[in-house]
């Protein structure tokens, strides 16, 4: 970790001339005093880390333990937004400095380690969390000591804090343009919903089940297994049975590339599409450890791909290679995460102090016109408009964008049935 | 239950949920292989079991990557060179962890148990530092992707064919080791009474040293077997432990033949529930009634009646 | 005949490990304040007759009737509440507690969960523990953990942990192996003791030493009695001097 | 050797060293750490109940059990289905569909709430239940396994088994149990709101309460004869039983109370943290309970204590500095005490602290050391001779 830091804060000169956010960094590097913002006492009235000319946040994700593999991803593209906008300026005339925190893929953990950062440190907004466990243990504490909480990961919603702004697309919002997409594009009529063991498949499969029954089409086979389970040819048997035009699969973690291994192996061609396979948990991360090879055909249905074409990513894939290296992939959570400081620092503006409560009223309709997935706003909800795409995994182990809905997807934490 | 399938369905059924038992059975074999020896024979608990596993899979991975860079003409083979580093690496790793630590505690078997977990915290940690904390993908040579269409609906898969091969000729290796060849006289001689062993003129220490290399070679080629249908990270070894543990108790420590049966035993019964029920409850299902067995009758399938 | 006049009757006791008879339909009987001592070339079945006795092996058909009671169905811990103590080859005391403990654990009180956890150490304990220790000439040494006691030491201390049990039969498996002479002399001694008030079964090889106790004799040959009766009616006996004695 | 008076006993060696963890954990802590750093402890300590039930069973009984996990995550369990009850009242879950149940069964469409749930209501069944439900389900485990004579490895290994197939439960069926994040949002306990500072401290307090009261319990079962049953039996069980002792019934017994012991510890944890979740009762949480009684001395009581509280102080320290390290450092300690150290701390302390103690107080050598180093010094004695 110290090196990637290292990395980060080292390299940026030569780029900086060259890149496009080179004149407000230039000001700002040349001379502080100008970008010097109103006094402190004005924008912290609540005892936050605030100075003249820095203010702390924390960054909060498990460094080691078995999250280490997803969370790295969401810690470097949290970083990067962070350096960003400190060459761009600050937030308010002022640096950010970074607390950073490992929550060791322990739930107690990031509770323990929020409450530090809000009591100790009295950071002005954590960045931080990935799975919903760390999120459900850390959230009495961010609502006790009203803290303000990025949180990064896809998830499947029936939440709404006053103290997150969720950045990654509540289940609905993946879900319900996923499957209409399959039934209007691929005329699927039958699908099967296969899932890890816990909250977030479960909860999604169930929108799914809803909606897809909604339409007079068929559920004909649903599945779970518990976490880090490897052995699918049961399942694949089932599948190969029931003939379902689409797979929905939501199975995570080390599970993921023996479920595709085993599939390509029992001779599941995905780009037959016969059936066809759309997941809502396999990024272009997860492609890495599953193969390229093994994942060729099948879709995936969320808000950022890496692939996305327009100025604002091409921008953004090229400043998190240059920090990180040219093998570096991204995928829909890192995006979110990137998400984060920047909403945080448009929401202070907007609002001209660093309290939490005047971030908070602040934050609905924000709008993020940089984000590399696009155009994003805030909800009054606290969830982002997003717009939802289809993506085909490519050998390459990138996917290539063949859909986008056409408006922003609405957040939607709380579908009917789920209040 | 039947009713929704045609009588050729269910034929189907039958054929691929057996195909997938097999698979399933010859996955528990890879793995307990290894933990019978080590354990069976030495008393020796190894909770590193599963990052020797991952060793091998990883000095896979390395192979690979190897053969694609310099010797891409020859990458169709490289799996044989790699199951052969992986059992020499894992080999070699096992035999300096026996002299480092294992041999000290053999009077202790419940201090190697904690002695090996720190082990494999080390060795996860290891492979973080040096491969990533993200799962690699090992790519394998095309001849071994694809199935034989046997029906329309029956289909083999070739990697499953080769890892049952895998399994199949390891376990006949071990069993002509060790019950065909004067070293695994010894090995049994050292087993059954150390000091008379020691009395006769074996080298005791180096038959263990020799058998839990042994053991851990095995693992790393199941390791290496892996690769081609389960998923290669620093803490993916640890999922195999209990389960491991399971069927080599479960078969009664001491007999590698009682390994087999009772792989093939649990292998059968939870890919069979695994179909009539959802993947977690069969697990449960099976873990319980693996250990309500266990308990009435804790010498396992096979136990050898001995008069002590 | 009533057998119940017998102290311990066994009548067809067979064992079978795996189809190998350790014990083939053996009968014997013991009268009240007995010595008997059991000899038999190795393997002949000896310890194995007192696993089955104690209950630590368990018989495949026959019967051990012990005051009339049939000991092949109860537990240990029952049966040597019956009466019945054993002593192992090797000496097996509590290593890490002292010869008091030792002893106070083999007091025949507060033997369930809840009467240890009640179990007061009276005076009645007192002085029963050193009774018995300076029977077992360790009287000196109630304070030293039992694991620094002498090879000769610990088999009386286990002799010892025996007689606080009060039981009515002792069965003593080997008392003397490992001892100096001067140690033979004097368990020796303590075995005249004991069997004042006590039915005692050893196996014993030193022919010596069982000719100074024995009442009785039984040889055994492959699981099978081959010859009982005075010392010197078996050293007589020819079947006897072919596999055991003769060479 | 008998200690009648309770005066007497504190100013003996072993009662000098209660006292001392005594003051320790009632002064110096509280009054050196802020009130976040005491609720750390305080999480810590929870472990210690865990650990003082492993030395017990583990250390005096030579009965390892890899599923101590299973029990604090009971107790933890039952703790929080009465907060969350407490805190699932109607009007506070009036938004749900099914106001008056907890919010996790509203997202899974539980429309009842489930019958194991309803005694959750009453405090004082949740307080028995706390101790009752691990001990019952020690009891069973017990009793299949120990009447059967399986113990060793393979005792080991089920209970293993058993902690996998507890979480694998615990998570599948989510509708009734929170699923993998648990049962959290727990906020008050009997109106009490134990998300202040306060209360945190006061909780603290009730748990150093609790942790001597089973410490006290553990000494009384550790010095009365039980206590030497329990060390003869692990060395020579056999000898045990043919002392007419039932073997099984006191495994069982010893068990039973190490179930408690980390029921009440799980139930503190709870209280303390705000939550539990299924990742207390898996295999490595269990694994790594082991291990801090095995740094403290496996044999020693406070030696358990002292290794959770050091263990844990080590892991948050290591992990805020260094957090690659600190699986390195991690499995290096199990390999270092069990390799170099297996008597843990306790054993270093006696043999190292002791002697100059024994100077310092030019105390006779023998003298009324407590029960602690008696059983010490006997393993190393054994050690020696083994």
């Amino acid at each position: 970790m110290k090196s990637q830091t290292y990395r980060t804060t080292s390299r940026p000169r030569r780029r900086l001339l060259a890149g496009l956010a080179a004149l407000p960094a230039l000001m700002a590097l040349a001379s502080p005093v100008f970008s010097a913002g109103p006094p402190t006492a004005e924008v912290n009235t609540t005892g936050l880390a605030v100075t003249d000319d820095t203010v702390q946040v924390g960054i909060l994700h498990s460094i080691t333990g078995t999250m280490a593999i997803s969370e790295i991803g969401s810690v470097q593209a949290e970083k990067l937004a962070i350096k960003q906008i400190n060459e761009s300026g600050g937030v308010l005339g002022r640096q950010i400095e970074f607390v950073q925190e490992d929550g060791a893929s322990d739930w107690p953990t990031f509770a323990e380690k929020t409450r530090k950062l809000l009591r100790q440190d009295n950071v002005a907004a954590i960045f931080g969390c990935w799975t919903s466990a760390s999120r459900k243990a850390v959230l009495p504490v961010m609502e006790q000591f009203n803290g303000m909480l990025y949180y990064p990961t896809f998830y499947e919603g029936l939440e709404q804090s006053p103290n997150v702004i969720y950045t990654g697309q509540e289940a609905t919002q993946q879900i319900l343009a996923g499957i209409d997409w399959a039934v209007k594009e691929k005329g699927a009529k039958t699908f099967y919903l296969l899932g890890s063991d816990y909250i977030w498949p479960r909860t999604s499969n169930k929108i799914a089940r809803k909606h897809i029954e909604k339409k007079g089409l068929k559920v004909v086979g649903e599945e779970y297994y518990p976490l880090g389970h490897t052995q699918f040819n049961s399942v694949i048997n089932k599948i190969k049975l029931r003939k379902p035009d689409v797979i929905f699969a939501s199975v995570v973690g080390g599970s993921n590339v023996a479920f595709y291994k085993q599939m390509k192996a029992a001779g599941v061609d995905f780009t037959k599409e016969s059936p066809l396979l759309l997941t809502i948990s396999v990024t272009e991360d997860e492609i890495r450890g599953i193969g390229g090879e093994n994942v060729e055909g099948i879709y995936a249905s969320m808000k950022y791909f890496q692939s996305l074409e327009n100025p604002n990513n091409e921008e953004f894939v090229a400043a998190f290679k240059e920090a990180y290296g040219d093998d570096m992939v991204i995928g829909d959570v890192t995006q979110a995460a990137y998400l984060g400081p920047w909403l945080w620092k448009m929401a202070v503006e907007k609002a001209g102090s660093f309290d939490i409560d005047k971030i908070r009223e602040a934050s609905p309709g924000i709008e993020f016109k940089k984000a590399p997935e696009g155009y994003v706003r805030i909800h009054e909800n606290h969830h982002l408009w997003s717009k939802t795409r289809i993506g085909r995994a490519q050998t390459n182990g990138q996917y290539e964008v063949v859909y986008e809905t056409k408006e922003l997807m609405e957040p939607d934490p709380f579908p009917e049935g789920y209040k | 239950m039947f009713a929704d399938y045609s009588t050729t369905e269910l034929m189907s059924i039958f054929a691929m949920q057996g195909f997938a038992g097999l698979s399933l059975f010859s996955v528990f074999v890879l793995m307990a292989m290894g933990l019978a020896i080590i354990f069976g024979q030495m008393g020796v608990i190894n909770m590193a079991h599963g990052e020797f596993m991952i060793l091998g899979a990883y000095t896979t991975y390395l192979t690979a990557n190897l053969f694609e860079n310099y010797l891409p003409g020859l990458f169709a083979g490289y799996f044989f060179v790699a199951m052969l580093l992986a059992f020499l690496f894992s080999a070699a790793l096992g035999a300096f962890v026996e002299w480092a630590m294992v041999r000290h505690l053999y009077r202790r078997p419940l201090d190697t148990l904690l002695a090996t977990w720190g082990l494999s915290l080390i060795m996860q940690q290891a492979y973080r530092s040096i491969f990533g904390a993200r799962e690699v993908g090992v790519e394998l040579p095309q001849w071994m992707m694809g199935a034989f269409q046997v029906t329309d609906l029956v289909q083999i898969p070739i990697n499953g064919l080769f890892v049952m091969i895998i399994a199949l000729s390891i376990a006949l290796a071990v069993y002509l080791l060790m019950f065909r060849s004067g070293w695994g006289r010894k090995v049994r001689a050292v087993v059954q009474n150390r000091p008379m062993a020691e009395a006769v003129g074996i080298n005791t220490a180096g038959v263990d040293r020799a058998t839990f290399a042994l053991g851990c070679g095995i693992a790393g080629v199941a390791g290496s077997a892996f690769t081609m249908i389960g998923s290669t990270g620093p803490s993916s070894g640890q999922a195999y432990i209990v389960d491991t543990f399971l069927v080599v108790v479960f078969g009664g420590a001491q007999s590698l033949i009682g390994t087999i049966v009772s792989a093939f035993t649990i292998s059968q019964s939870q890919s069979t529930m695994e179909f009539f029920l959802s993947g977690s409850m069969a697990k449960v299902l099976t873990l319980l009634t693996v250990v309500i067995i266990l308990m009435l009758r804790p010498e396992g399938l096979m136990a050898l009646k001995v008069r002590r | 005949m009533n057998k119940d006049q017998f102290l311990l009757a066994v009548e067809g006791l067979t064992v079978s490990f795996d189809g190998f008879k350790a014990v083939d339909d053996l009968s014997f009987y013991l009268d009240p304040k007995e010595i008997r001592v059991i000899i038999g070339p190795n393997g002949a079945g000896k310890t194995t007759v007192l696993d089955l006795i104690c209950g630590k092996t368990r018989a495949t058909s026959g019967s051990i009737r012990f005051r009339g009671k049939e000991l092949t169905k109860m537990k240990e811990h029952q049966i040597v509440h019956a009466g019945v103590g054993r002593k192992f080859q090797n000496p097996s005391v509590f290593e890490d507690l002292t010869v008091f403990e030792n002893l106070e654990v083999s007091y025949p009180e507060g033997h369930t969960v809840m009467g240890s956890l009640a179990f007061k150490r009276d005076t009645a304990v007192m002085e029963a523990v050193e009774e018995v220790a300076g029977t077992i000439f360790l009287k000196d040494l109630l304070d030293q953990p039992a694991g620094l006691l002498s090879h000769g030491q610990k088999q009386w201390l286990e002799i010892g942990m025996l007689l606080i049990q009060k039981p009515d039969l002792l069965m003593l498996d080997e008392p003397v192996a490992g001892m100096s002479v001067a140690e033979r002399r004097q368990t020796a001694e303590l075995l005249r003791v004991i069997t004042r008030d006590h039915t005692v079964l050893v196996i014993e090889h030193d022919m010596q030493f069982v000719g100074d106790i024995a009442d009785r004799v039984t040889v055994m040959h492959q699981g099978k009695v081959l010859s009982e009766g005075s010392i010197e009616h078996v050293k007589n006996d020819p079947k006897v001097i072919e596999v055991y004695l003769g060479h | 050797m008998k200690n009648s008076s309770p005066v007497k006993w504190l100013v003996s060696r072993e009662g000098l060293y209660y006292l001392a963890l005594a003051v320790l954990l009632v002064l110096v802590l509280p009054a050196l750490l802020d009130s976040f750093r005491l609720n750390m402890v305080g999480k810590y300590l929870t472990y210690a109940f865990v650990a003082v039930g492993l030395v017990m069973c583990w250390g005096k009984a030579g009965i390892l059990s890899l599923g101590q996990g299973v029990f604090f995550g009971l107790g933890g369990y039952c703790m929080a289905m009465f907060l969350k009850l407490e805190a699932s009242t109607p009007e506070a879950t009036a938004q749900q569909s099914t106001p008056g149940i907890p919010d996790f069964m509203d997202w899974n469409q539980v429309t009842e709430l489930p019958w194991f749930w309803e005694p959750f209501h009453s405090f004082s069944f949740t307080l028995l239940a706390v101790i009752a439900v691990p001990m019952i389900l020690a009891f069973i485990i017990g009793v299949a396994m120990f009447k059967r004579r399986v113990g060793g490895v393979y005792f080991a290994i089920i209970t293993q088994a058993i902690a996998s197939i507890l979480t694998i439960l615990i998570i599948g069926q989510q509708g009734y149990t929170g699923g993998v994040n648990g049962i959290t949002d727990l906020q008050t306990l009997l109106g009490w709101n134990i998300r202040t500072d306060e209360a945190k401290t006061t909780l603290y307090f009730v748990c150093v309460a609790m942790l001597f009261l089973c410490l006290f319990v553990a000494r009384y079962v550790q010095n009365s004869k039980f206590g030497r049953i329990l060390v003869a039996m692990r060395d020579q069980e056999n000898r045990v039983r043919f002392s007419g002792y039932d073997v099984a019934s006191f495994k069982v017994f010893i068990f039973c109370l190490a179930a408690a012991f980390a029921g009440i510890g799980g139930a503190l944890f709870t209280l303390q943290v705000g939550f539990m979740s299924p990742s207390f009762v898996g295999i490595v949480p269990s694994i790594e309970m082991v291990v801090f009684c095995a740094l403290g001395g496996r044999y020693s009581l406070l030696g358990g204590v002292y290794g959770a509280l050091l263990v844990n102080a080590a892991k948050s320290g290591f992990s805020e500095s260094f957090p690659e390290l600190w699986p390195y450092a991690m499995g290096a300690l199990f390999i270092g005490v069990v390799l170099a150290f297996p008597n843990g701390l306790a054993g270093l302390y006696q043999r190292y602290v002791m002697p100059l103690e024994d100077r310092l107080f030019k105390r006779g050598k023998s003298g009324d050391a407590g029960n602690d180093d008696a059983a010490l010094s006997g393993s190393l004695g054994a050690e020696k001779s083994s």
